[in-house]
Order: structure tokens, then sequence, then C-alpha cells
């Protein structure tokens, strides 16, 4: 049935006849699943529709920006879509990204485990997620918010008109399904992991989740008590943030920052595990400086912590602590400057085809760096003084969190979703997505680098006329994105039925998740794993590619 | 103000001019790196494609620890010298010259009120002198602002319940856009101005063509005496409060032996809550007058006491 | 393949003796006990973080508005909060001789011991209203017509009462779930459900009482004894 | 399961080391109080707040049996107390500099 030329899969197959997807039909089998493939599958579904819900009103945001007058939004409407959007996109969005959907989905089946230690707090933590979630919906139904996602004080605690406890009560859940979900995590790869499967054998998308559920675990409660405060002093005007009162705003921002910082590092930290499966199997070929990747990541883990200050620097900070912010920002870009550099050297002499998820793959790589070192920009003290709070600071993060974290997002959905469902998308539509979003991005969030260093401030509906050429080139931009968005949506529905069987390992990829049927069965392995050999032992399955085709696990 | 298209912001101020000698540096840096990692990985990836299904990679290579360091050593070096560089300015920029003229801004949803040392007063307009060291003493009256001249590369927050200070100096007469830079409300978008650098003698006519109110030593004298403030801080013997003749820029010593230096910041402490320093020898009887004066008073109000000179007997 | 498909070394038939407290995902015991015993310890730390919070805003204040705290802090009842402080700790070591009894799969010491825990924790949340009752009648409820008459500014005043609240509020709310889940653990218990080799829920709850405990030994002296009882 | 412990049962405390560790609090409570009542200026502040950490130890150790716990359970009880480390003394650093008023010539 199927051919994909470029792997040399010519075998026809079938779906396998018992699986996770097949195991019970009903809604309730769903809603009351212990299995963390269909918790992952949950996952997946609510956050694309917080996607496009986030994706609605970054649209809006755009078409406004689209002239420098305000003709389509009030002032208020304005800040209610960027407020929205930011919320949606970051909390319901990015944050439970790739750990919620792939670390529940793979990460399980990549180190030999029956399931997560614990499955009914999965579970549960959907459930917080879908709690939040409805909360931040009721929000957007009562008129929004309009603080901005960053719920600075005091205009959060004291100006704003907009429904600031409900906004803030609906993070603050999110936040512990997102505590839960690091939890459970850790403590799975820690006790969970097959036997013979050492820490230094795991493969590098478990380090990069590992690595995330540390920041959920160490970082998620500040910003969980920091909104309580928030909410307690918008509630009975305590005065813990308000200056008339005796409080200090300045305060609120460092709470927020300790977790909001290191936030960042959960939405591509996974990302750049994922890069590293992705790439190794796509050029065939070992992953280049494992042992440095892994650690790199643990590395931006811890040192996110200790950097959340250079969002500070104009903000009535110290300048010695300024100081002391700057320089450990600075060490963040040894660890992901070592990351780029070993892919790069992982491509090398690889045997390298350019399936969808290499190629957003290559694009993750291109679109982080230029993310990464326009961060350098803002962690330079005297630049920050400039760029700080303008586009330049907008089109920094886009790079990172859609450049990066969500290019990895795609990266891994076209990779996994062969595992996911058993089924192929099609591949000329998928490229052809690929590039638009490519393209579209960079059309839409360069030219923001230009209007933010000649001082075109953040959070502006209105703006000087002559900055409406990089305005429209932005917008432009913005729909070809947006179209670039909605193509898999399509594709990836219509494969579900009529997509061809994909086999167990179209990629021919390693890893333990690949030695399983596509859909897994519903229990995973049926018998414990056992795991000899180091990761990404790609010399070893050319030899044999006759072998793996005809494997079939269930009778091993 | 240019309205034409431009990739590049004007340098309007000595600052802007050192913040974008780093900034082309940094922009040096990015692009050598972005121009190596793009031709490496695509020549890579071009080069090394798979050609049959079934190819194999050319080599498995584990490692190496040697270009492992490489490519950290040398991204670590060029950062610290962006971080030494970067800190260099931001340490320039905070320092406050000597003799600077000192205009006070007060922001509040959604505008910018200015007033010169001269006394004249704007709203949402800032002119200054060409070639003229300016600092700017900052206050909010109700929200987070920032005052943001992109022209002269500069930016601070305007806080409430506290002061923050910028200083620059403008090198090329023109208009230049003024924004809030940090999101204040509904308005904040339009909480925009304009920065008009002069040259001295257009300045001198700009001054004298503008509605002059009292300057704000003249403002804050009559405050002071409105307020009865000299009922109680006076040279007489036995006098309630401490007399603040000459004490601007002084030591005072607290009542718990602290040492404090009298700067604004004190100042309106004082002013707004009189019992968290009391000077020692005194007791807490002076009344808050919170809410019951305005930034730009308290602003005249220092003005005032700062100019008040040292007179004969003032213990020192 | 890179794996080979094994049973374990220590691993279990499917379906041969498998007790009904044994999870499917767990390989046997002791890995379930370990999983359990680490999640437990990663939760206190997101705690540990989650009360951090308070803490930084405390001791920024508190060094901020010193006179103010300690004026807030006099008005404290420190008999009341000592009480308080003996009749946790004395809760703390009942709950370990739960858990020891639960070691040791004697029931009724556990349940003997689970309920002084029990009441204990009820002891101190009606100490702890009558203390929240006298700040109601006096005025002292930060946004609520917060009054101070006393010498002392009453805004920093205010402050710290907001701090009071918040904290032993929050700890006062970890003490209501304790209650909860004692008598969860009670129930269970009953009904048999723990042995020698399985009392994980109580050995974890355990922990959690435990932190409770910490948290007020920290509380006690940082609310109640500011600058001390002298004067 | 790459690292399980040694099956060896779990360490059960003895009746006395339970009350000995319960009388040195009920004690170190009292001396908390009992500091209290004497003028030591800021030493009142850092004398409370060092039984309080004893105190906490304690807990720690003997009822949480930490002194008894694997290695990994000891690296979760440091990692808590090095990260609200990291939270209090680096914000507190800001609130010190701030007071820091003069920048230093020749900068």
């Amino acid at each position: 049935m199927s051919t994909l030329e470029s792997n040399g899969v010519v075998a026809e197959h079938r779906m396998p006849r018992d699986h996770f997807l097949n195991a019970t039909h009903t809604v309730k089998s769903w809603l009351l699943t212990m299995d963390h493939k269909r918790v992952g599958l949950l996952y997946l579904v609510s956050i694309s529709l917080f996607f496009l819900i986030g994706g609605t009103f970054a649209g809006i945001i755009r078409l406004e920006l689209a002239t420098p007058q305000a003709d389509l939004l009030e002032a208020d409407q304005y800040n209610t879509a960027f407020t929205m959007h930011g919320i949606v996109m970051i909390f319901f969005f990015l944050i439970p990204s790739i750990p919620a959907v792939f670390g529940n989905f793979v990460m399980p089946l990549m180190i030999g485990a029956k399931d997560v230690a614990f499955p009914k707090l999965n579970l549960a933590s959907w459930y917080l997620y879908i709690f939040g979630a409805a909360l931040g919906v009721i929000t957007t139904l009562f008129g929004g918010v309009d603080t901005g996602w960053t719920f600075y004080t005091p205009y959060s605690s004291t100006y704003s008109n907009g429904n600031v406890i409900l906004a803030a009560g609906a993070a603050f859940v999110i936040g512990f399904s997102s505590i839960l979900t690091g939890l459970n995590f850790m403590v799975t790869i820690h006790k969970m992991r097959a036997p013979g499967l050492s820490w230094f054998k795991m493969p590098l998308f478990v380090w990069g989740i590992y690595s995330t559920s540390l920041i959920m675990v160490l970082g998620t409660p500040v910003v969980a008590i920091t909104l309580v405060l928030l909410m307690v002093e918008r509630g009975l005007h305590i005065g813990i943030f308000d200056p008339s009162l005796g409080g200090d705003p300045i305060l609120f921002q460092h709470l927020f920052w300790f977790y909001s910082h290191p936030a960042v590092y959960i939405m591509i930290l996974p990302g750049m595990g994922v890069i590293s499966e992705v790439i190794g199997a796509f050029s065939r070929k070992r992953i280049f400086g494992y042992e440095f990747i892994a650690m790199s990541s643990v590395a931006i883990a811890v040192l996110g912590f200790f950097v959340w200050g250079h969002h500070l620097f104009v903000a009535g900070q110290s300048i010695y602590a300024g100081m002391v912010f700057s320089f450990l920002t600075m060490l963040v870009a040894v660890p992901s400057a070592i990351k780029v550099f070993n892919w790069m050297a992982t491509i090398y002499k690889g045997s390298v085809s350019y399936d969808t998820p290499m190629l957003y793959a290559l694009s993750f790589i291109f679109l982080f760096s230029i993310g990464g070192l326009t961060g350098v920009f803002l962690a330079v003290m005297g630049l920050d003084i400039h760029v700080h709070d303008t586009y330049f600071v907008v089109a920094h993060f886009h790079y990172v969190m859609v450049g990066g974290a969500i290019s990895a997002y795609l990266a891994a959905l076209h990779f996994w979703w062969p595992k996911f469902t058993g089924r192929m998308y099609p591949e000329g539509w998928s490229r052809f997505a690929a590039f638009m979003i490519f393209a579209g991005f960079n059309l839409t969030f360069f030219p923001q680098f230009i209007v933010g260093y000649l001082g075109m401030p953040r959070r502006y509906h209105v703006y000087p006329e002559e900055w409406q050429f990089l305005n429209i080139l932005s917008s432009a931009g913005a729909t070809v994105l947006a179209v670039g968005f909605v193509i898999p949506l399509i594709y990836f529905l219509w494969s579900l039925k009529s997509g061809k069987a994909s086999g167990p390992n179209p990629w021919r990829a390693t890893g333990l998740e690949w030695v399983l049927s596509s859909p897994p069965p519903e229990h995973n392995f049926p018998k414990t794993p056992i795991v000899r050999e180091e990761p990404y032992n790609y010399g070893k399955i050319i030899d044999n590619p006759a072998e793996e085709e005809t494997e079939d696990v269930e009778h091993v | 103000m240019n309205q034409e298209f431009q990739f590049h912001p004007e340098m309007a101020s000595t600052f802007a001019y050192e913040v974008d000698m780093l900034y082309f540096f940094v922009v040096a840096v990015s692009v050598f790196f972005m121009a190596l990692i793009c031709v490496l990985i695509y020549a890579f990836a071009v080069k090394y494609r798979r050609r049959t299904p079934d190819q194999q990679a050319e080599a498995q290579i584990h490692g190496n620890l040697l270009l492992e360091i490489i490519w950290s050593v040398i991204p670590l070096g060029l950062m610290m010298i962006m971080f030494a560089w970067g800190a260099y300015l931001f340490f320039r920029v905070n320092q406050i010259p000597e003799g600077a003229m000192e205009y006070y801004v007060v922001g509040k949803q959604w505008m910018w009120h200015i007033q010169h040392p001269t006394g004249q007063r704007e709203i949402n307009e800032l002119h200054v002198p060409i070639n003229t060291q300016v600092k700017l003493t900052m206050a909010s009256e109700d929200v987070i602002h920032s005052f943001f001249i992109p022209a002269f590369r500069i930016k601070n927050d305007v806080i409430p319940g506290r002061y923050t200070t910028m200083t620059f100096e403008a090198t090329k007469t023109g208009k230049y856009h003024l924004f809030c830079a940090e999101y204040c409300g509904t308005e904040h978008s339009r909480m925009i101005g304009s920065v008009y650098v002069m040259e001295p003698e257009d300045y001198q006519n700009w001054l004298s063509g503008g509605v002059r109110d009292q300057t704000p030593e003249e403002a804050g004298a009559r405050l002071f005496s409105q307020l009865n403030c000299a009922t109680c801080h006076s040279d007489r013997a036995g006098a309630r409060g401490p007399s603040l003749n000459g004490r601007y820029g002084t030591e005072e010593l607290m009542a718990d032996g602290e040492p404090v230096l009298v700067n604004e910041a004190y100042i309106r402490e004082s002013i707004l809550n009189p019992r968290a320093k009391i000077v020692s020898g005194y007791q807490s009887i002076m009344p808050t007058f919170q809410g019951q004066i305005t930034e730009t008073n308290i602003f005249n109000l220092i003005s005032y006491i700062k100019s008040l000179p040292v007179t004969e007997g003032t213990p020192q | 393949m890179s794996v080979s498909m094994e049973v374990t070394p220590h691993g279990h038939d499917e379906h041969a003796e498998h007790p009904e407290y044994r999870r499917h995902q767990f390989d046997d015991m002791d890995q379930q006990n370990e999983a359990a015993s680490l999640g437990m310890w990663l939760f206190m730390l997101t705690e540990v973080m989650f009360f951090g919070g308070f803490f930084l805003g405390y001791s920024i204040y508190r060094s901020e508005y010193y006179d103010s705290f300690v004026n807030g802090s006099h008005h404290l009842a420190v008999f009341l909060g000592g009480l308080n402080t003996v009749v946790l700790i004395t809760s703390s070591v009942t709950m370990a001789f739960a858990v020891r009894a639960a070691q040791l799969g004697k029931k009724n010491h556990i349940i003997a011991f689970l309920g002084t825990t029990l009441l204990l924790a009820c002891m101190f949340l009606v100490v702890k209203f009558f203390e929240y009752k006298d700040k109601w009648d006096h005025h002292l409820i930060p946004g609520m017509d917060f009054t101070w008459t006393d010498p002392g500014d009453p805004k920093t005043i205010q402050l710290f009462y907001g701090f009071y609240f918040c904290m032993t509020g929050m700890h006062g709310l970890h003490v209501i779930v304790g209650v909860g889940l004692i008598i969860w653990l009670l129930v269970r218990v009953k009904q048999n459900k723990f042995t020698s080799e399985y009392y994980a829920p109580i050995e974890n709850f355990g922990l959690y009482w435990h932190f409770v405990d910490l948290i007020w030994i920290f509380l006690f002296p940082l609310l109640y004894l500011i600058g001390g009882l002298h004067e | 399961m790459a690292e399980h412990a040694e099956h060896s049962g779990p360490h059960i405390a003895s009746v006395s080391n339970y009350l000995t560790i319960f009388s040195l609090l009920l004690i170190l409570t009292a001396a908390t109080v009992g500091v209290a009542l004497l003028d030591l200026g800021i030493f009142n502040t850092v004398v409370a707040l060092l039984i309080a950490c004893v105190k906490a130890m304690l807990v720690i150790l003997y009822f949480m049996h930490l002194k008894y716990s694997t290695d990994q359970t000891k690296l979760a009880a440091a990692g808590a107390i090095f990260w609200l480390m990291i939270l209090l003394v680096i914000t507190a650093f800001d609130y010190v500099g701030r007071t820091w008023q003069h920048i230093p010539a020749g900068w």
C-alpha cells in the first residue's frame, strides 16, 4: 500500500488488530482513562482548540495593526485581545504543549514503562487543565482581562477594570495541572525506566522532559502564590504590591519572573529534545555529543532560575542586582550554543532525508538561533535600556516560542503522528505547509526586530505613521502563517480515516517507542523490555533493515 | 522627525551613539554566527542528503571533547565581552552628572506632566536645549509607566511611590518621539508626546514665549508657608522639628542611630510617611501629607528645600 | 532491534500473586513504594517553594517596616500561638507513632494514634479560630474596616496583618486538608486496606503532616515574637 | 527500576527515639519563648531563627526519616532548601543594592 521513497519502506503495512485506540470506544472510556497515551491525546485535542482561540486573537491584533490608527478595535478591546492572546498561548497552549502531549504519550514508551507512575494523578492533571481553561473561557465571555499576561501591579491589583481575579484564578489552576504533570514525569523517569536503561542511555527527549519537569515542580508554586497574593490584594486591598499602601510593585515582578522566565524554558527544553530525536532519525546517525546535549538541558533548567532579573533592568531594580542577572544570563548562551553546534555536527556525514519532521527541525535550528542571538541583545544591559518593552522583545520571544517551541511541536506531531494513529499524513501537503509556516513566520516577525529597534513600544494599538510599512509586512506574514497552521489541521484530520497505514516504524528510527506497533497496544509492552544498547545506535539498524521490517513485537 | 521609511533610528544623544556602537558589535557577532550555522547546516544537509532509501550514514561519531570545549569557550568569551560592555554603558547612563538641568516628570494615566527648572510646565512635550546635560526626576501618580525616547536610546520605568531618574545630553536638534513603554491601561498607546531639542537661543526664546509660572522654588516656598511647615521646621531654639536650612545633600542622624542621606527620596518619604525615619532628638509628631499633596507639589517642596542656604548657627 | 523482550529478572508473572494494592504499572511493591515516596518528597518541594513566596514578601517588608511589624506582632496572642506550637508538635509525634504502628502492622495502634492526631489537629483549628475571632472583634482584618488606634503607622501595620492572615490562613488550609485526609485514612484502616507491607498512604500522609508542623515552627517566631517579648 | 535500592525493609525507629526528639522539640519551643523575653537586639531574630532551623532539622531527620532515606530523597530535600535560597537571597540582594545610592566614580 505505501511506498515512502526517502525511507525505503517498501513493505506494505496493515493496521494492527488490537491497539489502545480500539480497545474501548465509549466517550466514558476516554474521559475516565488511566492510559497515558489517551491522556496525551486528550491534551492534544484540548490544546489544539486553545491554539485556535489564541491564534484568532493574534489575527485580530495583526489586523488592527495593519493601519496606524485605531479602526478595527477600541483601545480596551485591543488591550483585551493581546492579553487574552498571551494568556491563552502561554498558559493554555505552550506550557502544556510538548510536555503534556508528547511527554505523556511518548515518554513512558521511550523508557519502556507500562504507564506513568501515577495514572490517576495524570488524568486529574488533565481535568485541572480543563477546569482552568474553562475559567479562562468564562473570563473571555465576561469581557476578558486587559492587564497583559504579566499581570503587573499596581495596574492589575487596583486600576484595571478587567476580570483580573478570574483570569489569575485560571492561571493558578492551570499551574497546578502543570506542577502535577511535572511531578508525575519526574517520578516516572526516576523509577519506571526499563532494566538496563541507565540515565545516559535515555533518549534526549526524555532528558528534555526531565529538565522541563524540574522547572514545573520548582517554579510553578512561586507563580501560584504570587497570583494568590494578587487576588487577595485585588479583593481586599491589603497593599502587598500597592505603593500607596506601603507595598512594592517591583516585588511582584520578582516573584512573577522567578517562574515566568524559567517558564520560557518549559516551552523550549522539550522542543530541543524533540529536535535531537528528529535530527538523529533523519540523519540516520548517532547524536553527536550525546552527554553534552543531555547535560546542557539540565544546565539550562538550573541556570534558568538565576536569570529572572533581566526582565527588570529598567524597572527600578538595583543596578547591582541587574549586573548579576545580566552576567548569569550570558551563561545560558553556552548550553544553547552547545546544542546547536552538536545538532550541526550530527548532520555532518549523515544520511539526510527531508521528510516533514526534518524540515521543521532545520527550521527550528534557524529560527531558534535567531531567537537566541537576539536574546543576547536583551541580556546586554546597555542595549536593553533601548529595546526593553519594544517590538524587538516581541519579535525575540516569538522567534523562541513560535519559531522554536511551535516548530518543535509540529516536528514532534509529524514525527510521532504515525505512532499516535498508525497512519501517515500526505507528505506533499505537509512539506508545503512547513514551507508556508517558515516563510510566513519570518515575514511576520523579522520586520518587528526593525520596528522595535526604531522604538515602537509593545502593546500599542496606534503608532506613528512612518512604521506602517513594516507593520503591513508583519500583518501580511501573519496571514500566510495562519494558512500554514490551518493546513496541518485539515490533513491530520483527513489522515485519521484515509491515511496510509504506517507500520510500526516508518522512519526506521531507534528508540523503544518504535518497537511497538502503531498505534501501540493498550498496555504498551507485554513484557518489560531490557535495554542493552546505547541510544541512537543507527549504525546497527542499517545493518539489518530487513529484520526490522518483519519484526512484529507482539509475537517476539 | 523624519516621516520617511527608515531602518535605523536617529541618533540624537551622546548615549545613542555609544549604544549603537555596542548594537552594531552584537549584530556583527550574531550575523557571523547565523551565517556559520546556516552555511554549515544547510551545506551538510545538502551534501549528505539521502540518495537511496537504504543509504546509511557515512560514519557514526560519538562526539569530540575538543570541539565541545571550543564551541563552549568561544561563545562564552564573546558573551563576557558583551556583558562587560553593556554593564559599563548601563552604569554610565545611570550616573547622574553634577550640575545637570533638572526637570521633573510626573506620569499619570495617560499623560506626561513635565516641569522645567525655570517653572514652565508642559504636557506631553519636552523642550530641551542641545548639548546640555539634563536630569529627569520621575514619579507616577498611579500605575507604572516608562519614559522612553528612542532617539536618545534611553528608557526608565516611572514607578508610583518612589523616584527614578534618567539623564541624557541631546546632540541633534529636531523633534523626537516620546513614548510610554510600560503598559499602563486603556490609552497606553496614546500616552505619547514629543521631545524638542533646540539651540540654546531658541530654547531661551521658547522659555520666554511660554507661559511662565513660578519656578519650582517659588511654588515650593509658597506651599511651605501655606502648609505651615515653618511652624516647626525652623532655626529657633526649641523648634519642634529639625531645621531644613542647608540640609540637602548632608547626612542626618536618625533616632535609631542610623545616618541617612538627605536626598529627594528621603524628603519625599518624610512628607508622605513622616514616621518612617525620625531625626535624632525630635519627636514623631509630624502629620502625614499623604493624599493631600500632588507629586508635582512634592517636587516643588523638594526644590525649595534644596534651595535653602546654610544659615548661621545651623548645627552641622 | 536494540532491545529484547524478555521477562525481567524481578518481574512477576502477570497473573500470579498480584495483591490488589499493587498498581498495574509497577513491577513490584518496592518500585511502587519508592515511586510514592519520591512523589511525596517532590510534592513537599513544591510546597516549600509555595510558602517561599510568602516568606520572601514577609522578609522584604519586615526589614522595610520593622517598627510596624513589631507593633503588629505585639497584638498577637503569644500564649495561644505557643500553645498551638505545642499542640502541633505533639500531633507530629503521634503521627510518627501512627506510621510506626503501620510499619509493625498493629491496626489498633494505628487507629489510636491517628485518632489522637486528628483530635490535636482539630484543637489547633479551634485555637486558631479564637485567635481569628479576636482579630475580627478588634477590627484587625486587613481590607475589612481595618482600624488601628495605637501608635504606629496603620498602613504598614495592616501590611503586617495581611501577611499574618495570608500565611496562617494558608497554613490553616493545609491543616484542614490534613484533617480530611486523616479521616479518609481512618476509614481505610477500618476497612483493613493496609498491611505491614503496604502502608505507603499512611507514611506519605505522615510526611505531609510533619511538613505542616515544620511550617508552623517557622511561623511562630516570625509572626508572634517579632522584636521579642521584653519591654 | 534501574536503580532499585536493596530491599532491606523500612527503618523502624524506636519509641524512645521519638520521645527524645519530642522532648527536645518542646524544650526548644520553650527556649524560643524564653529568649524572646531577653533584649538581645538583632540577635533576638537570629536566635529565634536558629532555634527554628534546629527544630526543623529534628523533624525532617527523625520524624520524616530523612536520616534513613535514600540519597535521592536527601537530594530532593536539599534541592528544596537550595531553590528557596535562590529566591530569597537573590531578591534580597536587589533590595540591599537599592540602598547603595552612589554609583562609584570611574564608571
